[in-house]
């Protein structure tokens, strides 16, 4: 048998909805196995199901020949399988240490924890990633990539020999990902194998060897990658070849819609003011945790930096605002802000479709009034975004990755807001929402409205935005104009500043 | 340099670390056991000491053993009247080592129910151990309808009796913070209670069972555990009261919960910290032997405890909103 | 020469031993220590520590009256005894939370030279200086005797006890079973309304619906005998015979409506009588170990005689307080 | 049981908040045992007896809703029994009363919030501690005045009639039926949906996550006012003493109803048929005889099994 996993046959469903019919999928050692299909394909499902998080109502999963089955996620990993999920799980009150070893501990001399063991072992595995984080910080203390990065060392630092990697990339930047890449092969090297979930073409190209992709719970097929181009592979994933990723960029400058001036983050970095007109996408590029992100909490009170002033409609705003208000006065000026982190920052997850569109309906009137109903809202929002759920009742928490991040973004877009901050719009979204979600911004600019973001994926920078910040060392180093720029400006801008 | 990120700014503030806010309560109870030594003759004498000691071991044990459920997100209320229930059981006229074994069999089976009806059947930790709070109550009330009986009389020389010049009391403390410590920082059931609690106070409830952790065995622990201290302050107290008293434990379970919290335990669980809870029963006990002593009419004793009580807590801010 | 303490007071006959004179004089001035079970449990205890307060107050020997107040809890009051004997005050006077969990620190105190005085409140040890007792089965043997007499040896009762656990009520209710030894009176139900108004209320109220046939009801005292009077007013129903106790708001109600009632005495100065048996002992005066204080029962005629209008339902008969202490606390708004 | 716990009958029937069937339970008992209990006139006396308890409930279920706790309701009610009882406002008027209460509910629950919500101090804690300091405050004044009468208008205001039933009882329906309104029909019910739910993605969305929690506290506070309104009327005299019981039943009269933290399924009339529950359990205990020893066992087993059978359904 040269093969490390078979799963033959699987079926799972969610209470009434299927999430996988009949599915097959076989894992060869030295291979990277890219599952790819839209948002709610079933990909996430499947790897759980061979994690042992979800048990398969129909179905068989072969280990090196043998049937098995995991009645937990402990017993996948007893049988040499370990998962990074795609919805971060570390604990926020635990040390990076901790969490690698939660549920393992080495135990030392009278059953006491080897706190130095592993300390060590969790340097070591953070190193090999690059990482010089320090092993007894709390998980609540590092920001998202870095958390990201956690959970990836834990994932792939197991004995194991096969490696599930389910959008391990959402929160990284091309250089991380080039870090996690080498890893990778070097796993590929050792004979184990791999899956590999993502929506980046780019990195599926540049790492798998073969791709199953999926399609509303279903098998479409597996090739080798070398076989396939982007778009033939797109076309498989949504029925249909995809003309383009892109609209077509605005033409106007509009009047400023947003200005920002004198904007210092701290104490040692130097001010900075950047404009964001009507009609007009703006990004910020450049590596990770520059100071994009806090340029952008600054506005709505999230980061307090140092000093700065906003102008909008006219009126001035004097940073920092207080935290708490922060969002309700950036609303009250008839803006939105779109946080990345949609599982704890974003989402009720326990709350309907619905109930989370109109939330920030709700939120722009006054607490005494009687609340709207907002059904047409709701309705043309999900239709808007392409929202696949059974219904506006259906709760958020079930729903895959890539539509809970579009009922985040309906939930903006819903209100009349004519600015919008985003952070990292498509973070888990398949190509296909991409594109629609793309298609969407640019509507909402042309239509008069501004757009300001930030992305990690800088191709996406590019192709979406109007112009673009290069972000340094808490300050802009550069403007482009994104048509004329190239990932490689943008780093050379980043690092020759 | 940023205040809060300072290694001192963390400390005063909490950030950064599990162990919640202990050090400004540190410095109260500090603050307030020098005051006590300048103005009052008594404070500092060698039999106030012990007495402190004494009057505060009940109040230690129980916070100790609430600690544990309280780092999973949860609470016992039930544990005063495991304490009268012992009293109760050690002054029924049975020899001691059929009683005292007795209680802490009776005192795990009680935290186990507490913890089943928790953990596997879901009930809300405040309803089932505020139901159990009555049903032991009205067991209790049925063995010993009033105060009275005596305990065995080795009971009483555990409480007053010293070895090696030490009064018991203070070997009572050393052996339950030890046992403590050891089940919470020495061993992997304590790191999986901070995990579990912290899985809790994030709302993803299986957060800890995805690492493996047998969140609701441990849980389930954590509730026995909480009990069987109970049961050792009973034994403590009934050594001290010499009599079985249906009443005694009464309200003990808020006086533990406030302790505990005082000591910068988060009642989201997952934060906390041993030290804490010791100061926060230092706190508490301070207070009443201090107005004591300072003879405080008792008018005015009950006012001053609470705006002491929220002088304290108002100090300790945290990120979180809520319990 | 006896030492008037209280009056209704007497010196217990059998078993008597006398603390010998002198054992425990000092020269003034005095610090007199007080433990109590509970200042804030209900408006009696109150009013017995402004009785022990203006008692102190009014001797110039004493310049100093601690009062700690044990809030019911056993556990504080051990301390709070430890406290008095860590500040080595003169003589301690307590008022047991229960009738063993004291014990031991009595003789704590005992043993540190200092004379222990008890009061309303009886303990299991003789560790004690000296004790005045209220004698909880006489008090309500008073009532359950009154019963007896008013039901003609038969019929229904109720019986309205206290606080559960408490030694006071078990006592009280123990009384009432000597009195109902050999009578054929049936007790129909019996509840704890705590000797609060408003959970004996709620008990008398449901007790009405379920089976207002009722002959007669024995109250354990404190506030419940005035809210079960005012259910049988609310349901507009025959108030049965009733016990009672010196309450002022019952005294008025008793007056004015008329029932069929006794009420059982049981002064809040003996907090006075506390202090003054302290002061005996320090003076070094012999006093007698056991002290009774078993009053007979008040009769409407009396209850006149001690009823004030002008003073609020929470005054407790008799009292030693002065005019203008009972006009500054009680006055009626 | 498994199979059982799984039916689509069990499911549906353990959506339902404990207190509902618990209640049915109680009446059947009591239609059984006394028939001729069952009648508006009685069952309004029984009622009355936790219309206290009831009013209190109708703000705990509010804070709770936002992941909050209010136990300083002891204290607020003591406090405004003695302002009304010791003759501290010589010759006041009703109103005057009202408006004091209301007044005097409405800081601490404001107090209570701005504690929460903003210094974000813990809500068991700080709640406790302020309860404690009002107790105190009142044994402070009652040792210079000891509580006495409350004016006769409180006693004869609750013992009229409206409608046929107990004037306090129709008093708490309505306020429950307001609270119900408010909740389902306000812009403050949704937030207070959303910051149970998740106070960073309220946060987000624009939601004054603090000035609801603080809101939710004073309305709590106010209730707590109207409470003791009600029981200083029920008592018609002065107390120094109330039981730290009242705000914990109030919790579990809450949970009862089906609103836990954060979550609230039971709405507003499943606490409500809590506090329900709690009087005819009272009443049932009392008709057979049940002792007090018996009947904290009996409280304590029902209040379990009923939370126990809400506990088991399938979707946890
Ligand atoms: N726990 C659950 N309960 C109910 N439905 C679920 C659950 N988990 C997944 N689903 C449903 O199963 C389907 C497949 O979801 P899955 O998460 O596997 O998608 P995915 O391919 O990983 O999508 P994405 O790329 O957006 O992560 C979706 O329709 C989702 O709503
Ligand atoms: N619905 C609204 N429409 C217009 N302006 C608003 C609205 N809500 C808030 N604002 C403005 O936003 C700013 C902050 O409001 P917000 O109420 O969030 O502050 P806050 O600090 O939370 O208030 P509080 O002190 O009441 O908690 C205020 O200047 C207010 O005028
Ligand atoms: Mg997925
Ligand atoms: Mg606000």
């Amino acid at each position: 048998m040269s093969h490390l996993i078979e799963m033959a046959g699987i079926s799972k469903a969610f209470g009434g909805s299927v999430a996988l019919r009949d599915v097959s999928l076989t894992l060869a050692p030295g291979t990277v196995h890219a599952l790819m299909g839209e948002n709610g394909a079933g990909k996430s499902t499947l790897m759980k199901i061979l994690a042992g998080v979800h048990q398969p109502d129909s179905g068989e999963i072969f280990r090196a020949g043998r049937a098995v089955s995991f009645a937990n996620p402990r017993a996948a990993l007893a049988a040499g399988i370990s998962t990074v999920f795609q919805e971060l799980s570390l604990l926020p009150n635990m040390t990076i240490a901790e969490n690698m070893f939660l549920g393992r501990e080495p135990v030392g001399r009278l059953g006491g924890i080897d706190r130095r063991r592993m300390r060590e072992e969790t340097k070591g595995a953070l190193a090999r990633l690059g990482l010089t984080l320090d092993p007894d910080t709390l998980v609540s203390e590092l920001s998202i990539a870095e958390r990201q990065f956690v959970e990836i060392a834990h994932g792939i630092d197991a004995d194991a020999d096969v490696f599930i990697l389910d959008e391990p990339t959402a929160a990284l930047n091309a250089a991380d990902v080039e870090v996690l890449n080498r890893h990778i092969r070097a796993l590929r090297e050792a004979g184990k194998a791999i899956v590999y979930i993502s929506h980046r073409m780019d990195e599926i190209f540049a790492i798998c060897d073969v791709v199953t992709v999926l399609k509303d719970g279903q098998r479409v097929g597996t090739r080798p990658l070398s076989e396939m181009a982007p778009a033939s592979l797109i076309a498989m994933m949504v029925g249909r070849e995809l003309e383009d990723l892109f609209p077509e960029r605005g033409e106007g400058e509009g009047a400023a819609a947003l200005s920002v001036s004198g904007l210092r983050l701290q104490m040692d970095s130097t001010p900075f003011s950047f404009t964001v007109r009507k009609g007009e996408i703006v990004g910020f590029a450049g590596l990770e945790g520059q100071g994009q992100q806090k340029a952008l909490r600054a506005l709505v009170g999230q980061f307090a930096p140092v000093e700065g002033t906003v102008s909008r409609r006219g009126e001035t705003v004097r940073l920092p605002v207080p935290k708490e208000s922060g969002v309700r006065r950036w609303q009250a000026l008839g803006g939105a802000f779109v946080p990345e982190d949609r599982k704890d920052e974003g989402l009720f997850l326990g709350h309907s479709v619905g109930q989370n569109i109109v939330a920030a309906l709700h939120a722009a009137r006054p607490a005494l009034k009687a609340a709207k109903r907002y059904g047409a809202v709701i309705a043309e929002t999900m239709r808007r975004l392409n929202v696949k759920a059974s219904g506006p009742s259906a709760a958020v928490g079930a729903l895959s990755g890539g539509n809970q991040q579009k009922v985040l973004l309906g939930r903006y877009l819903a209100t009349d807001a004519d600015l919008l901050l985003i952070e990292e719009p498509t973070r888990g979204v398949d190509v296909g929402a991409k594109a629609e979600i793309y298609r969407i911004l640019r509507d909402f600019a042309k239509a008069g409205g501004a757009v300001l973001l930030l992305s990690r994926e800088t191709v996406e920078l590019i192709g979406l935005c109007d112009r673009l910040y290069v972000i340094h060392g808490n300050t802009a180093v550069s403007e482009m104009r994104a048509a004329e720029a190239t990932e490689h400006g943008i780093l050379d801008a980043a690092l020759s500043a | 340099m940023n205040f809060s990120s300072s290694t001192f700014g963390k400390l005063l503030t909490g950030r950064g670390s599990r162990q919640g806010l202990w050090l400004l309560p540190f410095a109260i109870a500090l603050a307030m056991a020098l005051w006590l030594a300048v103005t009052t003759s008594q404070f500092g004498q060698w039999s106030n000491l012990a007495n402190l000691v004494a009057q505060g071991m009940p109040l230690l044990i129980t916070a100790v053993g609430q600690m544990f459920v309280v780092l999973v997100g949860g609470l016992d209320l039930s544990i005063g009247s495991v304490v009268s229930f012992t009293t109760a059981i050690l002054a029924l006229d049975l020899p001691g080592y059929v009683t005292i074994p007795g209680v802490f069999l009776f005192a795990g089976l009680i935290g186990a129910t507490n913890g089943y009806c928790i953990t596997r059947l879901n009930v809300h930790p405040i309803v089932a151990t505020l139901s159990m709070q009555y049903v032991v109550l009205g067991i209790t009330r049925v063995l010993r309808p009033v105060s009275g009986g005596t305990v065995p009389e080795g009971v009483r020389w555990l409480v007053e009796g010293s070895l090696f010049g030490l009064p018991l009391p203070i070997l009572w403390g050393i052996a339950t913070l030890l046992v403590a410590w050891k089940l919470l920082y020495g061993s992997r059931y304590g790191l999986h209670l901070f995990a579990i609690g912290g899985g809790v106070a994030a709302c993803s409830d299986d957060a800890a069972r995805n690492f493996g952790i047998p969140a609701s065995r441990n849980i389930l622990l954590a509730y026995v555990i909480c009990s069987l201290f109970a049961a050792l302050a009973g034994v403590f107290l009934a050594g001290r009261i010499v009599s079985g008293d249906p009443n005694v434990g009464l309200l003990m379970e808020l006086d533990a919960i406030t302790a505990v919290a005082i000591g910068g335990t988060q009642l989201s669980g997952g934060v906390g910290s041993l030290h804490g809870t010791v100061i926060g029963v230092v706190v508490l006990a301070l207070l009443s032997n201090g107005m004591n002593l300072l003879n405080v009419t008792p008018f005015v004793q009950t006012a001053v405890k609470g705006i002491l009580l929220m002088a304290v807590v108002a100090l300790q801010s945290r990120k979180k909103i809520g319990l | 020469q006896e030492v008037p303490l209280l009056e209704g007071v007497t010196v217990r006959a059998e078993n008597n031993p006398t603390v010998e004179e002198g054992k425990y004089k000092k020269d003034a001035p005095w610090v007199i220590g007080m433990s109590s079970f509970g200042v804030n449990a209900n408006t009696w205890t109150v009013q017995v520590a402004h009785e022990a307060q203006a008692a102190a107050d009014r001797d110039k020997r004493i310049t100093k009256f601690v009062l700690l107040d044990a809030g019911f809890d056993q556990k504080k009051q051990v301390a709070d005894i430890e406290d008095l004997i860590a500040q080595k005050v003169d003589a301690i006077i307590v008022q047991p939370v229960t009738s063993t969990s004291a014990n031991a620190s009595i003789e704590k105190a005992i043993a540190a030279g200092i004379p222990v005085v008890l009061h309303t409140g009886r303990i299991e040890s003789e560790a004690y200086t000296t004790e005045i007792q209220g004698g909880a089965e006489h008090f309500g043997k008073v009532m359950g005797d009154f019963l007896v007499k008013e039901l003609g040896g038969k019929g229904n009762i109720w019986v309205l006890r206290g606080l559960a656990g408490h030694p006071e009520d078990a006592n009280r209710y123990n009384g009432l079973k000597q009195s109902l030894e050999g009578t054929e009176i049936k007790i129909a139900a019996e509840e704890h309304g705590d000797w609060q108004y408003d959970k004996a209320k709620k008990v008398c109220e449901t007790l009405y619906l379920n089976d207002p046939n009722v002959a007669g009801i024995w109250s354990s005292g404190a506030d419940m005998t005035r809210a079960c009077v005012d259910v049988f007013k609310q349901f507009g129903a025959a108030i049965p015979p009733i016990s009672g106790e010196g309450n002022n708001g019952f005294f008025g109600q008793w007056i004015a409506d008329g029932f069929k009632s006794v009420s059982s005495e049981y002064s809040p100065a003996q907090g006075a009588a506390g202090i003054r048996a302290a002061v005996a002992l320090l003076e070094g005066k012999a006093l007698h170990k056991h002290y009774d204080y078993n009053p007979p029962g008040w009769d409407l005629e009396k209850v006149k005689k001690y009823y004030r209008d002008d003073l609020s339902a929470n005054v407790w008969w008799p009292s030693e307080l002065s005019e203008e202490q009972l006009k500054e606390f009680y006055a009626k708004q | 049981m498994s199979a059982l716990v799984n039916s689509t009958l069990f499911r549906r029937v353990s959506k339902v908040p404990p207190s509902y069937y618990l209640l049915v339970v109680l009446l059947v008992i009591l239609f059984v045992a006394r028939p001729q209990m069952l009648n508006a006139n009685v069952l309004g006396v029984f009622v009355r007896q936790v219309v206290p308890l009831g009013i209190l409930v109708l703000g705990q279920l509010l804070v709770m809703r936002v992941k909050s706790i209010d136990l300083s309701g002891g204290g607020v009610i003591l406090l405004i029994n003695y302002c009304i009882s010791s003759g501290i406002f010589p010759g006041a008027s009703l109103g005057f009363y009202v408006v004091l209460a209301l007044a005097t509910g409405l800081v601490i629950g404001l107090f209570n919030g701005v504690m929460v919500a903003k210094r974000r101090v813990s809500a068991v804690i700080v709640t406790l501690a302020l309860s404690i300091v009002l107790i105190g405050f009142v044994q402070y004044l009652s040792s210079g005045k000891p509580p006495g009468d409350v004016p006769k208008i409180f006693a004869e205001l609750f013992n009229t009639r409206f409608a046929g039933l107990p004037s306090p009882v129709v008093f708490w329906i309505a306020l429950t039926a307001l609270m119900a309104l408010l909740l389902s029909q306000t812009v403050f019910g949704r937030f207070v949906t959303a910051v149970g739910e998740s106070m960073p993605a309220a946060h987000f969305s624009g939601v004054p996550v603090e000035r609801t929690v603080i809101l939710a506290h004073t309305l709590a506070g106010l209730m707590a006012a109207i409470a003791a309104l009600v029981q200083t009327a029920s008592i018609a005299v002065g107390s120094v003493r109330v039981g730290l019981d009242l705000p914990i039943l109030s919790v579990a009269a809450t949970i009862l109803g089906g609103v836990v933290f954060g979550r609230g399924e039971g709405g507003v009339w499943g606490p409500f048929f809590g506090v329900l529950c709690f009087a005819f359990l009272f009443v049932v205990m009392t008709m057979f005889g049940v002792g007090d020893a018996g009947k904290l066992v009996a409280q304590g087993l029902i209040i379990l099994f009923a939370a126990i059978f809400y506990g088991l359904r399938a979707d946890k």
